[in-house]
């Protein structure tokens, strides 16, 4: 075809595959990845091969690519009920590990402040991108409860909630 | 102020003016009050918003026979207490991480979300 | 005036003052004008009256987080451009008789009477 | 036992053992009923078989009883939707027969005016006693619809809509 012969970049290919085949969901979606896509190294048969990764994308298949969000997954054995595993696919069994967001592009952290020290509490996907999910990094603001001094942020950046980078 | 309000008509909604008829808006409420509500801070619970009259939208399918006449008795002049008052009438769950004295618990809030609207 | 309109406090609720909250009241609705209906004339259907505001009264059981949280604004001076309000959250059917153009017709309508009242 | 020899009229009696052993919902309902009893001849052993019947009445048997109000009942065969039927016990099968009312104390009744004359459409049991069933007689109140003068009226005394009492 014309397009594997003149060699557009990926983030054109894969634009153009989509609104040709799978609609308009469908190239918002690829739309979206092309940040990543573009630093790849394209191979001659590329063209073939995006299509299918595009196919593969815009038919929602589980939280298993790379192209989710991933924020640090962490959750404090003790006095916690619950949890937020359920809000994406966790990597490794370690205590401290990485999950792959399914619902959203938004991590979350919360710490406990004391004595000047932050220790995690939970760390994770949040479900939603709509609540306040608005800075690339983790900036916190206090809460004052129950005696004790928490730490939250909210975040849209890979692996923002490893750390504060704004104390609140 | 510590507590901040944000109103936008919803994407569906913003082809029709304001307050053409009872319909669904975006409110974002602040959690900031809330005590215990560790995270989020804010979320958008949204709110409805507009008249109740006749002749009835089509763009409120939620209204009972009730309402109809009730705005029935209204119309011929008869003075009602309480007016048809535009309301939620589908709600949505919300997940809500917040604090006990048990520690932290991440509970799933029923009925935070206002869904769709009707006429009641 | 054709119709006819009667109020009175529901037994349940006798001992409340007026509107000290959101409540049923008893409200007759006459169906004269309702030209396909031939039974009844006229029946009780209820209407909910009163204010929603804090606290919420225990005799209110039917409120959402969605309500507490828009009255939680309202307290802290945020305007609400739709407040809270007093409406049904249960009803009951009735069966009517009523002419179509088929002939006569016994149905049973939905949502014909104001069974419980919530702040929405 | 002292009311056997004294004889009392059956509706002291009724009420008596009424209010002794089932409490004020079922004192209500063999009060009611009294104007019945009243002119039935009664036997010597009259007080025991009446708390019987007391007592069967208070335990809420399905109307097959002579004490639920009686209506008239009739469904024209034509251009008829849906029945009233369910609304009590239909006694006979002929086409026009009395119906013994399960919820309510209320007779309807639908009749089509047509030439001066009056053609009974529907009779039956009301469902509710709370519509507007104030009178005992059938005082009619006319409908004009779909081309047609139908009377229909609501009432509360047995029989009462068999015929029209007053014209509306």
């Amino acid at each position: 075809p014309s397009h594997a012969r003149s060699q557009p970049s990926p983030s054109h290919l894969c634009w153009a595959l989509g609104e040709g085949r799978l609609g308009s969901q469908a190239r918002s979606r690829c739309w979206k990845k092309d940040h990543w896509m573009d630093g790849a190294t394209m191979h001659p048969r590329a063209p073939r091969l995006l299509r299918g990764l595009c196919l593969w994308l815009s038919l929602g298949l589980p939280g298993t690519l790379s192209w989710n969000r991933s924020c640090v997954f962490y959750e404090h054995p003790h006095n916690l009920q619950g949890s937020m595993r359920h809000r994406g696919h966790v990597l490794g069994g370690a205590e401290s590990s990485t999950i792959l967001c399914n619902s959203s592009q938004c991590c979350f952290g919360i710490w406990n402040q004391s004595h000047g020290r932050l220790q995690a509490v939970m760390q994770g996907c949040w479900g939603s991108d709509r609540d306040g999910c608005d800075s690339p990094a983790c900036k916190t603001s206090p809460i004052h409860t129950m005696g004790a001094i928490l730490q939250r942020c909210l975040c849209h950046s890979d692996l923002c909630n490893a750390n504060v980078s704004w104390l609140g | 102020a510590h507590w901040q309000e944000k109103r936008k008509v919803s994407r569906q909604n913003r082809s029709a003016g304001p307050q053409a008829c009872c319909r669904l808006q975006e409110l974002t409420v602040d959690l900031h009050y809330e005590k215990f509500i560790i995270v989020p801070k804010r979320y958008i619970a949204n709110n409805c918003e507009g008249p109740c009259r006749f002749p009835l939208s089509t763009r409120i399918p939620d209204y009972s026979s009730h309402t109809v006449l009730l705005m029935g008795m209204q119309e011929r002049g008869a003075p009602l207490r309480r007016s048809p008052c535009c309301v939620p009438v589908k709600y949505s769950d919300k997940e809500i991480i917040r604090i006990t004295t048990e520690g932290i618990q991440v509970t799933m809030f029923p009925n935070m979300v206002a869904e769709e609207c009707g006429c009641r």
